[in-house]
């Protein structure tokens, strides 16, 4: 059977994939998929830890990461598209008027 | 002794008059300050005889504990006391200024401020008195520079020029520029008094180190028998001599005591001839325990005075102030006392400075008369012929000039005589000085009288006899001046040295042993040198050449000595000053400098807030793999 | 215990802020008369408390937990200090309500300061008396806020800047003294049975030394003190309580060296060297000053100098003589910034260029001329008697630094006699307006300062009493020395 | 065989009186005007404050330990409600200006506080999870409520950054759990002593990535610059509920995971003094350069991040009681200094430096107030702020952190500085017409301010009144349960 090391190896590559596509994407979408990326990858992190534990903790985690997840996706999605509405954008360049 | 009067009635008595003149003027109007001022002096000088008369062993009494641990183990008290040497210096004071306070009621009588002149006048002589009560340095110290705190009062009493409010131009400049050199004259005098004092501070610390105590009663005891560092001894001597040269006006701290001829002529006669200055003398004399340990310092103090001496007689050649040329005289007459002190010849010091109160105060108060007839003029050049015009004043002027000039049977005589004696017998070189400075003197002084009361009248405006409250005055001092030598009559001339046996019950005595003949030699040449000073001055005087005297300019600006301290030390440190000044505000701003720096960060962290929420990404995750990779490291390294 | 003497010293220190709460809500009418009333209460409780001989310890857990007490006591040098602080708090107080337009705020700042600097002579508890310490910074700043001149902030920030960058170090060493020491608390009392020792005691040490070098002021933390007094109101009476908030010395005296025997004596040569270059230094720099109130700080900056090299000679005697000075340089220099806000009155500028005053105005001239022979040490006035004792301890310690020092005496003639001489003596500038000579009040506040001053510098015993045990006590810790 | 876990709701009590109310706002939102709702909600907090004091020594716990209404999450929870009632009293007044005067911000709020107390009273690391991202959602939406350009922009920006600060925490939270096996805080502390090397590997590397979770939600450097953007953008009144209640709350939360579960953990204490170190810096030096009072303000409260996080250092005794003090301290001053800008802005951009040039000699009030808490800020006595400033030098220098103490002290010179210059100008005397809100000055405003005035000065005077309670040092030592 596949060990858990790998399974981590996955969820970090999967992580750094996700914090790359936040360092680089542009669109404030693609920033945040990237986000929930890293999301999953915690997720991995978790249930491959919880079979490695054997017990049912880490797995009923995962669950409530999800949930948390989807909450996030729905405020998200508002906000951007509140943003979208007014600018016709969502380059997060566009965004910065408060600074210094 | 209960019955006797208290010691600290001498200093409290003309303080309380300075006190209740200073606070309450208005209760005094015309000279009624001036009558009350001198009746305080008049009280003291009565206390002071009647604690002469009846003078057993030294009297000390004490008041109240004053500076921390500065006696033996404990506080150091307020103290006076009462030996022969401080009970003469107290009738001097108080006697002289008695005279002198009379005299000013006349001489300042239509002077706007005076009855703060008398209030000043109380304040020095209680000073005075406190400084030769004193029973203790510290006290001392009070007094010494209370004195010189008065005397820039005094001097700088015309701060604002005579006429500052007259309405007429050129008599205001006059009057503005008479206003700043009065005050530079007086700031330069405390200063240098500061100067000395400076060391007499030194001086003490130094006995403090050495003794544990600066009572004079308990250092007399102790020096006997504590074993300190010869070193040590002849250090604490030269501080102290510092201090004394400092108010004495002797080299190197000379130069302010001609320009205190600024102030009022009663002011010179009291302050600058009598009293005050002859305070360095009383200093030494007083400390005669250390200064006989020390023969080092000795000898300085002696050629401090001899030099001294030698510089006032060159300067006072040719000056052509009727005052400045007694100021100079006055420095030269110091000097004579300072080589009698250094020599260990305290009697014949104290005597020269008994003497030299008289007929010198008497020449000042006889100067301010003229000066006053005349209407402030004070140059001798338009002088001359007054015997014409005041003859009383003439007289006692004569009484002087042949005190000072060391001619027989007048006081002078007596006194230069012992001290010249006594420098033949330990040092020729300084007996020779000497003898050449009893000849200039008499010369100088020659020159001041022919040019002031022979020949012709050379002013204007009509001189007139001073009234009678001067006279007295004056007939009393030239008196005085006159029969005071016979209180010392030596040996060889059948005398019974008195006022020798007096002082040396306060100060062992070193009698010198000189045979008679070569004191006769001594004595003539004495007399020589003022004889030929006197005749020297009367040929030129026929001559008509006094009005510029010798050495010319050089004596003139005495030697130059002002000039030399003007670039060597005030420009320099004015200089200095400004320099540090500007380094402050520098530092200053270098410290600004480093506040604004500290806060450039925090420019670039504003940069950093660059608005655009990636950049923020970046910052976040970079600072988390950062932090990340120094935990693999960290794990990496412990796990190798 | 609780009597009702034990209360005095709260009583003193509190009454003041009391008073400048009372006056916010006083009608303007009788602010002034409130003002001085609790300011002379004030000088009331603190005579009582000499009269008692001085008070017992009062101790009142403040902060169980953390072993922060209230613990006041006013006895000795306290005693002194404070009641200079009392004294001239109700001077400055006399001034500000005859001279400046609006006096309510600032009546109520003097007093609210007062208590600070009262609470600052009071705390035996270190981190009370830090609390003090901070406390009096506050309506010193708002004065000069309030009532200070265009260039004013940067002179607060530099003043506030300077303060807290030394407390705060202080703090840090006070945490350091007690939990190093492992005392149960910071009452002094419990402080000084656990002394830290070694180097961490040296490092306290300095830390302490930052804030009250800053308090001295010494050099080289002195560079707020000439701004701070310049940028003040003209009147001169935050100067005053600016010169009582110079409480660097006293906290050396109280604090330090009880705290730090070993660190003192290992550092006194240093520190001596910096007090001696310090009172040179801003004597020499005064002469050059042509506003009289950078004048005077410097001056106070030079006289700050002395006290120092007293204190860190750990020599009886000096320390004495620091004490002294410490307490009565507070009446001369505190009554020439006032007499200076009078000459600004007449005249209109702080110049020490205009000539002539004292012809017209003698009184006014000779109080000054007065005052000034007291700030250079004249003897017969209290300043002598401090700066001769300082003089003689140090003398003993270290001649030269001593030497160096003593030149101060002849440069602070210089500079005195120089500003006076061009301000209030020689000629009148011709045209130039004519100056009133004192009015009422203006009598009291030079002359009582003065009166003072000249009684205890001829009748010191009192005084003497006051304090020579206290600095035994406190140098017993050397032990002997 | 499946057991169901014994699930008393009385400990939740506080937690679900919030509760209600938002959900009350929520619905009656249709019907109710949204100033009755604050007065239901201030009703709820209250309640729910006075449910705190009733469950006070009870020491309960609920869900087998995974939720804990042990003495320190009822006094952390009633710092955050201290926080949440003097924010709503503030937006009484000036939610109507903000223009976010809905009964969906009330309920947004309280969903918030609701997210607060629940990391307050978590007992395993779900719950706290779960509790931070309601906390972090709402107020996403608080931050963008109010649609203007400046809103929606610091929503973003909090939203994303703070999506990926979630992510990280969850995924250090995954590392945690994988070390230890466990989620629960006691579990977690009571393994952490007893571990295999490359366990303790990945325990501190989960404890690292969860610090760096949390470095965000607190704002620590360089997770802060956020901060700034956020505080300025969003409305005032918003800006000082996220300053004061969330940041609380984030405390909260790494109390209870760093000095609860993790207290025995290697290797993260040193790199949250390099954090700190770093935060103290950025924070008051950049704030030094700032001429916008609010975003001053906003700087400042990353200093203080630096200084709050200085108690996290000390042992949990210590370091818990520093904390527990400060953070009412902190939420008091705060509070009150941005009540005033909000009453008195124009704008909400909130007012310029110089701006408030004489505001006593227009707003005496105000201005005296908002110089105390500039003052207690500052760490001036006899004001709180010093003894919380104290608490935690003390607690810092206690554990071996000496140099952080220095630094500290230090660097508040700087922000003396920057709390000075406003506070100075104030009591400047000034002729030009005034450049504020003339009529800001309300009731509920002013109770808010008074509050935090009088809580800032009687604390300083009398810091036992307070410290009394979170002093004792069992408290802190319970963190994890044991």
């Amino acid at each position: 059977m596949v060990p858990t090391t790998s399974y981590l190896a996955l969820s970090g590559i999967l992580f750094a994939l996700g914090m790359i596509g936040v360092l680089t994407r542009r669109t404030a979408i693609m920033v945040f998929l990237s986000v929930e990326l890293m999301l999953n990858a915690a997720n991995l992190a978790l249930v491959a830890f919880a079979r490695s534990w054997g017990d049912p903790t880490g797995q009923t985690a995962v669950f409530i990461v999800m949930t948390l997840a989807a909450a996030e996706v729905a405020i998200g999605l508002a906000i951007i598209v509140a943003i979208f509405r007014k600018r016709e954008t969502t380059n997060v360049d566009d965004l910065a008027a408060l600074k210094g | 002794m209960d019955s006797l009067p208290a010691l600290y009635l001498l200093p409290l008595l003309p303080l309380l008059g300075f006190a209740v003149l200073m606070v309450l003027p208005r209760l005094f109007p015309g000279k009624t300050g001036g009558w009350l001022a001198t009746g305080m002096v008049g009280a003291a000088f009565i206390v002071a005889v009647i604690r002469y008369l009846n003078q057993g062993a030294p009297a000390h009494e004490t008041l109240w504990a004053w500076l921390p641990n500065m006696a033996l183990n404990a506080n150091l008290s307020v103290g006076f006391w009462l030996d022969q040497l401080s009970a003469l210096m107290a009738l001097i004071i108080t006697g002289v200024g008695f005279l002198i306070h009379l005299y000013s009621i006349s001489y300042m009588g239509h002077d706007p401020k005076f009855t703060r002149f008398f209030a000043f006048l109380n304040f020095f002589v209680a000073m005075m008195l406190i400084l030769v009560l004193a029973d203790s340095y510290p006290l001392m110290f009070v007094g010494w520079e209370g004195v010189g705190m008065a005397s820039y009062l005094l001097i700088g009493f015309w701060f604002n020029g005579r006429n500052s409010e007259a309405g007429d131009a050129q008599v205001r400049a006059a009057s503005d520029a008479e206003a700043i050199s009065n005050s530079n004259a007086a700031r330069k005098a405390f200063i240098m008094n500061r100067i000395g004092d400076l060391g007499f501070m030194l001086g003490m610390f130094l006995l403090f180190k050495l003794y544990g105590t600066l009572s004079i009663p308990e250092l007399a005891e102790r020096v006997e028998g504590a074993q300190v560092a010869q070193a040590g001894i002849e250090l604490a001597c030269l501080f102290l001599l510092v201090g004394a040269v400092g108010k004495s006006g002797q080299l190197p701290l000379t130069t302010w005591l001609p320009d205190a001829m600024a102030g009022p002529t009663p002011v010179s006669a009291l302050i600058h001839a009598a009293t005050m200055v002859t305070a360095g003398v009383y200093l030494v004399a007083r400390s005669h325990f250390l200064y006989d340990l020390a023969p080092n310092a000795s000898t300085w103090v002696a050629w401090v005075g001899g030099l001294t001496a030698l510089y006032g007689a060159l300067s006072a050649l040719n000056q052509s102030d009727i005052k400045k040329i007694l100021a100079y005289s006055t420095v030269s007459q110091l000097g004579y006392m300072f080589l009698a002190v250094g020599l260990h010849a305290y009697s014949a010091g104290v005597f020269h400075l008994l003497t030299h109160a008289f007929f010198k105060a008497l020449l000042f108060l006889a100067a301010g008369a003229v000066i006053h007839a005349l209407h402030e003029e004070q140059d001798v050049r338009k002088m001359g012929g007054l015997h014409r015009f005041m003859p009383f004043t003439h007289l006692v002027s004569v009484a002087g000039v042949l005190a000072i000039a060391g001619i027989p049977i007048w006081s002078g005589f007596f006194s230069k005589d012992a001290i010249l004696a006594a420098a033949y017998e330990q040092s020729l070189p300084l007996y020779l000085i000497g003898l050449g400075v009893a000849l200039l003197t008499a010369f100088y002084m020659g020159r001041w009288y022919f040019l002031v009361w022979r020949g012709a009248y050379r002013g204007h405006g009509h001189p007139h006899e001073a009234d009678t409250l001067t006279k007295i005055p004056l007939g009393v001092l030239a008196a005085l001046a006159t029969l005071a030598g016979f209180l010392n009559i030596p040996t060889f001339l059948g005398g019974k040295h008195a006022f020798d046996d007096y002082i040396g019950r306060a100060i062992p005595l070193h009698a010198h042993e000189i045979p008679v003949a070569t004191e006769w030699l001594l004595t003539v040449f004495a007399v020589l040198a003022g004889v030929i000073g006197l005749g020297w001055a009367f040929l030129a005087h026929r001559r008509g050449a006094l009005a510029t005297g010798p050495l010319g300019e050089l004596s003139r600006n005495s030697l130059y000595l002002d000039a030399l301290y003007d670039n060597v030390v005030s420009a320099p440190s004015r200089a200095i000053a400004g320099a540090l000044d500007t380094v402050d505000r520098g530092t200053d701003d270098a410290l600004n400098g480093v506040a604004r720096n500290a806060s450039g960060p925090g420019g670039l962290f504003t940069l950093w807030q660059s608005g655009f929420v990636r950049a923020y990404a970046v910052s976040m995750l970079l600072g988390t793999a950062a932090i990340i990779g120094y935990w693999a490291l960290k794990t990496i390294g412990s796990g190798a | 215990m609780n009597s009702f003497t034990d209360w005095l010293p709260t009583l003193m220190i509190f009454l003041p802020l009391a008073g400048s709460l009372l006056l916010l809500v006083t009608p303007k009418t009788f602010r002034d008369e409130v003002a001085g009333f609790i300011a002379a209460l004030t000088l009331g409780a603190g005579l009582a408390i000499w009269r008692g001989g001085g008070s017992e310890l009062f101790r009142w857990d403040w902060i169980p937990p953390l072993g922060i007490t209230y613990s006041v006591q006013l006895g000795g040098v306290s005693l002194a200090l404070a009641l200079v602080t009392a004294l001239m708090s109700f001077i400055a107080i006399l001034y500000a309500a005859r001279r400046i337009p609006n006096p309510g705020p600032m009546l109520s700042l003097i007093l609210a300061m007062e208590t600070g600097l009262i609470g600052i002579f009071a705390a035996q508890d270190l981190m009370l008396f830090y609390v003090f310490f901070e406390d009096a910074l506050i309506p010193a700043l708002l004065m000069l806020a309030m009532y200070g001149k265009n260039g004013r902030m940067a002179a607060l920030v530099k003043f506030a800047a300077y303060t807290l960058f030394g407390s705060l170090l202080m703090l840090v060493s006070i945490i350091g003294v007690r939990y190093l020491g492992g005392s149960p608390s910071f009452a002094m009392t419990d402080l000084k049975q656990h002394l830290v020792t070694g180097s961490a005691q040296t490092w306290l040490y300095l830390g302490f030394l930052t804030a009250m070098a800053v308090k001295l002021p010494m050099w080289p933390l002195h560079a707020w003190l000439p701004d701070f007094h310049e940028q003040n109101h003209d009147s001169g009476v935050p100067d005053v309580m600016g010169t009582l908030y110079k409480v660097g010395g006293y906290g050396i005296f109280t604090f330090a060296i009880p705290l730090f025997p070993d660190a003192s004596l290992e550092l006194r040569p240093i520190l001596m060297g910096l007090a001696a270059f310090t009172a040179l230094y801003a004597a020499w720099i005064a002469f050059r000053q042509t506003d009289w109130k950078r004048l005077l700080a410097y001056a106070g900056l030079s006289h700050m100098g002395f006290v120092a090299l007293g204190v860190f000679s750990l020599n009886e005697t000096a320390v004495i003589g620091a004490m002294y000075l410490l307490a009565f340089q507070n009446l001369y220099t505190g009554a020439l910034f006032l007499s200076v806000g009078m000459l600004q009155e007449r005249i209109g500028s702080l110049d020490t260029r205009v000539g002539g005053v004292m012809t017209q105005a003698g009184a006014l001239g000779g109080l000054t001329m007065a005052l000034w022979f007291a700030s250079i040490a004249v003897p017969g006035l209290a300043g002598f008697i401090g700066e001769f004792s300082i003089l003689l301890g140090a003398y003993q310690v270290s001649p030269w630094l001593t030497f160096i020092a003593g030149i101060t005496t002849i440069a602070a003639a210089a500079y005195a006699l120089t500003a006076f001489q061009h301000t209030f003596w020689q000629a009148r500038p011709a045209g130039s307006v004519t100056v009133r000579d004192l009015v009422h009040t203006e009598w009291l506040i030079l002359g009582i300062p003065l009166a003072i001053l000249v009684l205890f510098g001829v009748y010191s015993t009192p005084a003497l009493n006051l304090m020579q045990p206290a600095v035994r006590a406190v140098l017993s810790a050397l032990g002997g020395n | 065989m499946l057991q169901v876990p014994e699930a008393s709701l009385t400990p939740l009590l506080p937690i679900l009186l919030v509760l209600a109310g938002a959900i009350s706002s929520t619905l009656l939102g249709f019907w109710l005007s949204r100033r009755t709702l604050t007065f239901i909600n201030i009703g709820a907090v209250v309640a729910s404050a006075v449910s705190l004091g009733w469950l006070w020594n009870r020491d309960l716990s609920s869900f087998g330990g995974s939720l804990r209404a042990d003495h320190a999450a009822l006094l952390l929870g009633f710092v955050i409600l201290a926080g949440t009632l003097m924010t709503l009293l503030v937006t009484l007044d000036t939610a109507w200006r903000a223009r976010v005067s809905f009964p969906e911000f009330d309920a947004m709020l309280m969903y918030a506080v609701t997210g607060c107390l629940l990391i307050a009273f978590s007992g395993d690391l779900i719950v706290m999870l779960i509790g931070l991202e309601i906390m972090s959602l709402s107020s996403y939406v608080l931050a963008t409520l109010q649609g203007s350009r400046r809103a929606e922009e610091s929503g973003l920006k909090y939203f994303l950054l703070g999506a990926a600060g979630s992510a990280v925490l969850i995924y250090g939270l995954a590392f945690v759990y994988g070390a230890t096996g466990s989620l629960n805080y006691a579990a977690i502390a009571e393994k952490t002593g007893t571990l295999n090397p490359d366990n303790v590997g990945i325990l501190v590397g989960g404890a690292l990535l969860m610090l760096c979770g949390f470095g965000f939600k607190v704002a620590l450097a360089p997770f802060h610059q956020w901060t700034p953007d956020v505080y300025g953008g969003a409305p005032t009144s918003v800006s000082l509920f996220l300053s004061t209640v969330v940041k609380v709350a984030a405390f909260a939360g790494m109390l209870r995971v760093f000095s609860g579960a993790l207290e025995n953990a290697p290797g993260w204490h040193s790199v949250l003094a390099v954090l700190i170190a770093a935060t103290l810096i950025v924070g008051n030096l950049a704030a030094l350069r700032q001429t916008n009072f609010k975003r001053m303000l906003a700087y400042s409260a990353v200093a203080h991040t630096g200084f709050l996080g200085m108690a996290l250092l000390g042992t949990p005794a210590a370091g818990g009681a520093a904390l527990g003090y400060y953070l009412l301290v902190y939420t008091l001053m705060t509070a009150a200094a941005l009540a005033i800008v909000a009453a008195l802005q124009r704008s909400e951009e909130g007012f310029s430096i110089t701006d408030m040039r004489g505001l006593y000699y227009r707003h005496p009030g105000y201005a005296v107030a908002l110089a105390v808490c500039l003052a207690s800020l500052a760490g001036l006595p006899p004001f709180a702020g010093f003894f919380g400033k104290y608490l935690v030098f003390q607690a810092a220098f206690q554990n071996g952190y000496a140099w952080i103490s220095v630094l500290a002290a230090l660097t508040s010179v700087a922000a003396l500085v920057y709390y000075l210059r406003p506070a100075m100008l104030m009591f400047m005397p000034d002729r030009t017409p005034a450049r504020e809100y003339g009529l800001g000055q309300r009731a509920p405003t002013t109770l808010a301010v008074a509050l935090g005035v009088a809580g800032v000065t009687v604390l300083g005077l009398l810091p036992n009144l307070w410290y009394a309670f979170v002093a004792h040092p069992d408290i802190w030592g319970m963190l994890a349960g044991r």
